[in-house]
């Protein structure tokens, strides 16, 4: 169920160039089902923003009632979210939308996860989950230079790690599909969240094969009532019928909606 | 009775908030939240005869304390309306608006004959000033006889009261209105949005796909209330008011200008509450204002050459 | 050359900041505050035939992120304006341009011939757009046939190139541009206030005297950049812009909607030292965007369509 | 010299019902003329609420940098104000406009010092300078009743303090001028700041005196420059001329401009 509460602040600290790990605090964290799922934040009771600003769930601890989300501070709403010290609250609107189905792979199985700049967070509590369930985790992570990297100990500890920059300051130079046929990594299933030309290059990679990915779009209600985030579904692409990222996604199967 | 109960026209309201057109869907994604039937009326989003995508994404921009959008009324069309999202909500004890969009007169028509025989159609909304499709919508609400001649072949057809609801991007509003009325319609609802645009300095375009979008929120509601307190003065048909209402104080400046009812819109995305939490601080605000019943607000503001108000009960 | 310097039609900005009309009165009191010749140009307060007190207060009243003001055009008039504002401001190298009012026609081409004679005067600004004033103002700027017919005759008598300041409370922005661009104007600034109100719930009434009252600041941003957009597209003079400009990045959002170069008004309301500021950090704003020369900026949202634009050096 | 800082909170504390004491440091003190001037504050870096607010200087200590105002939490500038904590900043625009003169009372004197409700404040710092001069001070100070009254005692060690309630639920029952009159006080000159109808009693009852009177008026720039607080002088009460309480004043002689 969907909830509205003040969450505390437990802690809130600098984990790379303008990426920020916040750890909230509150009941809400016991509605949440799947690793993939966002929640929408009001930083400020002032009107300005005025909207909220979805981000993905990265961490679950339900024993101590808290999540941890990664971020970037970019615009006005971030930056205020990264100003905000342990003992204060954040408006947190979620759990919200669908994640990624962990029944689409099998104990012993392979799983790979392949994520994007803040497309990482939510693949590092869907890399758990699978882990704990008995997969096989590998995972290809893609950001822009060194100073952007992160959690990168955090994942290898959890299966083999890769990481590509594009400027190739660190890891890999280049992108993750490079990444991915360099090594020739082959998997049962792969769970996708990054920037959308990483996400169409996967899709045309490997349109044949068991594959999830998660979508991002600008999100008015973040619930489904004001049609902002739409997309064509992939049977009917110029048609009526839609999916809404906020509310049936953000994860889609590839090939279920037009990138 | 109720000290927040309206009587408009063909709306037995138990309290005048109502969600605003597009900004509450059909109902159900914030029936999660509340039991709808808490609210005075619900504003479903805009049907049109035929289904409709809408814009390419983005749609939605955010401004300083507002928000741009260009869904470009997206709706499964009149047919899935009645048959999916009407019997849907008439399991709550809520009069519907239906609010009914086009681009040639046919349409609206035709729409409004078919919805306005639901049974919870109680009162049909004329979009005659969306900004975001490109034929008709914003013709409609510019020109006064164009907007007067669809009033009237809308009456002929409606089973129901109906009200126009007006654009605020007009030279005068007051001529607007006027001819609306004369063309005999039950109401008024305003404002729509203004018409704005963001730009993205990174990318160097606009940032919606459509470019231009409404302007909605707390930023136009001194807009919205100067429109309000001019045509409430101007018609005797009641006015439903929206534009950036977030609070209870904000519900009483619209009556105070001229509103007997409020419909809140954007407010419904920062907060899912905001209706019922409204709704719930109303009674304690007429208190400290020495306030019994909410209808006495209605025009408070207009001084020496206030009119009686007579349509609320 | 200047990364930031402008050419205009009369007027050679240093840097495309300037404080707009009616925000600065005649510069001494922000002369307090920073050396005044680091603007590009100065807007100065609207200037009328005959002395004018103005509206009753309260003239001003806060909205959210904006503000209304009803000042009235309150000015000591053409003649101590000659005398005294216009030589204390030639002690400093920034051409003035001068905002020219009046209820008729007569008034405004008395000011403007008069007035475009002092040396520091660079070019008018014809305010036909000015929300508080009972008589004229408005008017002038509503109709396109009375402000071609306007802009004719004070041209006929101006010394300096005539910029046409447009009013936002307009059904359709671009025809009333194109019929002042015909009628010969050199340039255009837009946008003069959108008519708000607001209502005080203590006293029940409006919380100006004069009721309604112009709306500025940070609200009306993307109302001004989207006429802007249109505007730009649609006419070939040059276009000041303004309305809630607070920092180089609102600057450079109003370039990429087309104009030529930005006014400040409401801001330096809440920051005296917002002009020199944005003047300071507009350098860096353009490197992080790698762009050279700032008038490359002008109309980059435009994509396509996008006509040269020739009137920037 | 007017100055724009971003001055310190020392301390903020509640001394009456929604009346704060706040004390800000900042260099800004050391510009500081004369009692009755005034200080024009953005309470938030956001835009809402956008405009700056006047609060007169109540307080000042130019040996700590230092100076308190004292402010009634009324909408959501003052609010936002209220919520200031020791250490944050707020950022002052000041010292702004014209103070009581002085001058105007001579040492040996008898000055009466006559405040309503959140005009009564600067009085408090023109009534230490007064006494500092040698001049006999009557202080006379209405509020609305008993739990808005505040600084009785600061002011009773100045000299000879009236209060009056308008509910008489504490001192006097009525207003200020009733009180004056009630115990015949007489004096050399009078200095006074409240709400405008008081202010207008006092201009009708010792008009021919020497009286001074602080006005308030809806404020856009603070400075002089946007014509919003202008009022009219009594020599052309329906012409052009005019003064701006902003910058002319906020003090005034009585009889100079129209209430
Ligand atoms: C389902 C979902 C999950 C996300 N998860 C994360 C995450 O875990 N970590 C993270 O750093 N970012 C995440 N994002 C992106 C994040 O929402 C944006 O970076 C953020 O909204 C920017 O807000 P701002 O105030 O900093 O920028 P501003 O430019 O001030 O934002 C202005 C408006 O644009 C919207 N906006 C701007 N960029 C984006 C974007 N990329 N996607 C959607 N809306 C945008 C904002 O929500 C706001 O409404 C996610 C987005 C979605 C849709
Ligand atoms: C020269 C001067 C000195 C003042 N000194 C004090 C003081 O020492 N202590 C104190 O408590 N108050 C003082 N005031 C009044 C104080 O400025 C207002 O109470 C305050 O601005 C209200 O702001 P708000 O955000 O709480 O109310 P809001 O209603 O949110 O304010 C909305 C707008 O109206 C303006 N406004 C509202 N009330 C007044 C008012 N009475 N006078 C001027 N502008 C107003 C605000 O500045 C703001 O622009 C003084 C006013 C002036 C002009
Ligand atoms: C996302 C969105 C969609 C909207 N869709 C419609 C619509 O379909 N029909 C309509 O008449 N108005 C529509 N509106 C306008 C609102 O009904 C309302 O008039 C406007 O938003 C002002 O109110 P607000 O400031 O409370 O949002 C829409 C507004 C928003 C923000
Ligand atoms: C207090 C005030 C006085 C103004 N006076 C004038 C004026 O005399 N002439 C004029 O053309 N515009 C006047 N304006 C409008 C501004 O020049 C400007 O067009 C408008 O405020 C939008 O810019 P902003 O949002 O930066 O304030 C005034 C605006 C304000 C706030
Ligand atoms: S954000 Fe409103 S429907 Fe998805
Ligand atoms: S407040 Fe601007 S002139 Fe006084």
């Amino acid at each position: 169920m969907i909830k509205k509460e003040l969450m505390r602040v437990i802690s809130q600290q600098s984990i790379a160039e303008n990426i920020f790990e916040l750890t909230l605090q509150g009941d809400l964290v016991q509605e949440i089902k799947e690793p993939g799922q966002f929640v929408h934040l009001k930083v400020t009771s002032s009107t300005d923003p005025l909207l909220r600003r979805p981000i993905s769930i990265a961490n679950i601890d339900k024993r101590e009632n808290q999540f941890t989300m990664i971020y970037r501070s970019e615009g006005l709403g971030t930056r205020v979210l990264s100003e905000k010290r342990p003992g204060e609250t954040v408006d947190v609107l979620g759990p919200l939308g669908n994640g990624f189905p962990l029944d689409a792979v099998s104990e012993g199985q392979t799983a790979l996860l392949v994520g994007g700049g803040i497309g990482v967070p939510p693949l590092y509590e869907l890399s758990q989950q699978l882990v704990d369930k008995g997969v096989k985790v590998i995972h290809v992570l893609g950001f822009q230079s060194l100073s952007a990297v992160f959690y990168q100990e955090k994942f290898s500890l959890l299966g083999d790690t890769y990481i590509a920059t594009v400027d190739g300051s660190y890891g890999e130079k280049g992108f993750v599909t490079d990444v991915i046929k360099k090594y020739g990594l082959s998997f049962d299933t792969l769970y996708s969240c990054g920037p959308t030309p990483m996400l169409r290059a996967i899709e045309s990679e490997y349109a044949d094969k068991n594959v999830y990915i998660s979508l991002e779009e600008r999100m008015g209600c973040g619930v489904g009532a004001c049609f902002a985030c739409v997309c064509h579904t992939a049977a009917d692409p110029t048609g009526f019928s839609y999916k809404k990222v906020c509310s049936d996604g953000p994860v889609f199967k590839v090939g279920e909606v037009v990138l | 009775m109720s000290r927040l109960e309206i009587q408009l026209p063909g709306l037995h309201l138990k309290n005048p908030i109502m969600p605003a057109s597009g900004c509450f869907g059909f109902g159900k994604e914030y029936a999660q939240f509340y039991d709808l039937s808490l609210l005075g009326a619900i504003m479903i989003k805009a049907t049109t005869a035929e289904p409709r995508f809408g814009n390419p994404t983005p749609r939605v921009a955010e401004t300083t304390s507002g928000m741009l959008n260009a869904i470009g009324l997206q709706n499964p069309g009149l047919e899935k309306v009645l048959e999916n999202e009407l019997p849907w909500l008439s399991q709550y004890d809520v009069p519907i608006i239906a609010n009914v969009a086009g681009s040639q007169v046919e349409d609206y028509v035709h729409v409004a004959r078919e919805i306005s025989k639901a049974p919870n159609v109680h009162a049909l909304e004329l979009n005659i000033s969306c900004p975001n499709v490109k034929t008709g919508g914003i013709a409609f609400g510019t020109i006064p006889e164009v907007a007067a001649e669809l009033t009237k072949k809308v009456k002929d057809v409606s089973e129901v009261p109906v009200y126009v609801k007006l654009s605020p991007n007009v030279a005068n509003i007051v001529d607007m209105a006027k001819a609306i009325e004369q063309a005999g319609a039950d109401g008024l609802t305003m404002i729509n949005t203004l018409i704005g645009m963001r730009i993205d300095l990174k990318t160097g375009r606009p940032v919606l796909a459509n470019r231009t979008g409404g302007l909605s929120g707390p930023a136009i509601k001194p807009v919205a209330i100067r429109m309000i307190y001019e045509v409430s003065q101007a018609v005797s048909i009641p006015i439903i008011g929206m534009g950036g209402v977030q609070s209870a104080e904000d519900v009483l400046e619209y009556f105070f200008a001229g509103a007997s009812a409020v419909a809140v819109g954007t407010a419904n995305f920062v907060d899912p509450f905001v209706c019922p939490t409204i709704i719930d601080e109303l009674p304690q605000l007429l208190d400290e204002l020495g306030i019994d019943h909410i209808s006495e607000c209605i025009g408070r503001s207009w001084g020496k050459n206030a009119k009686t108000v007579n349509y609320s009960s």
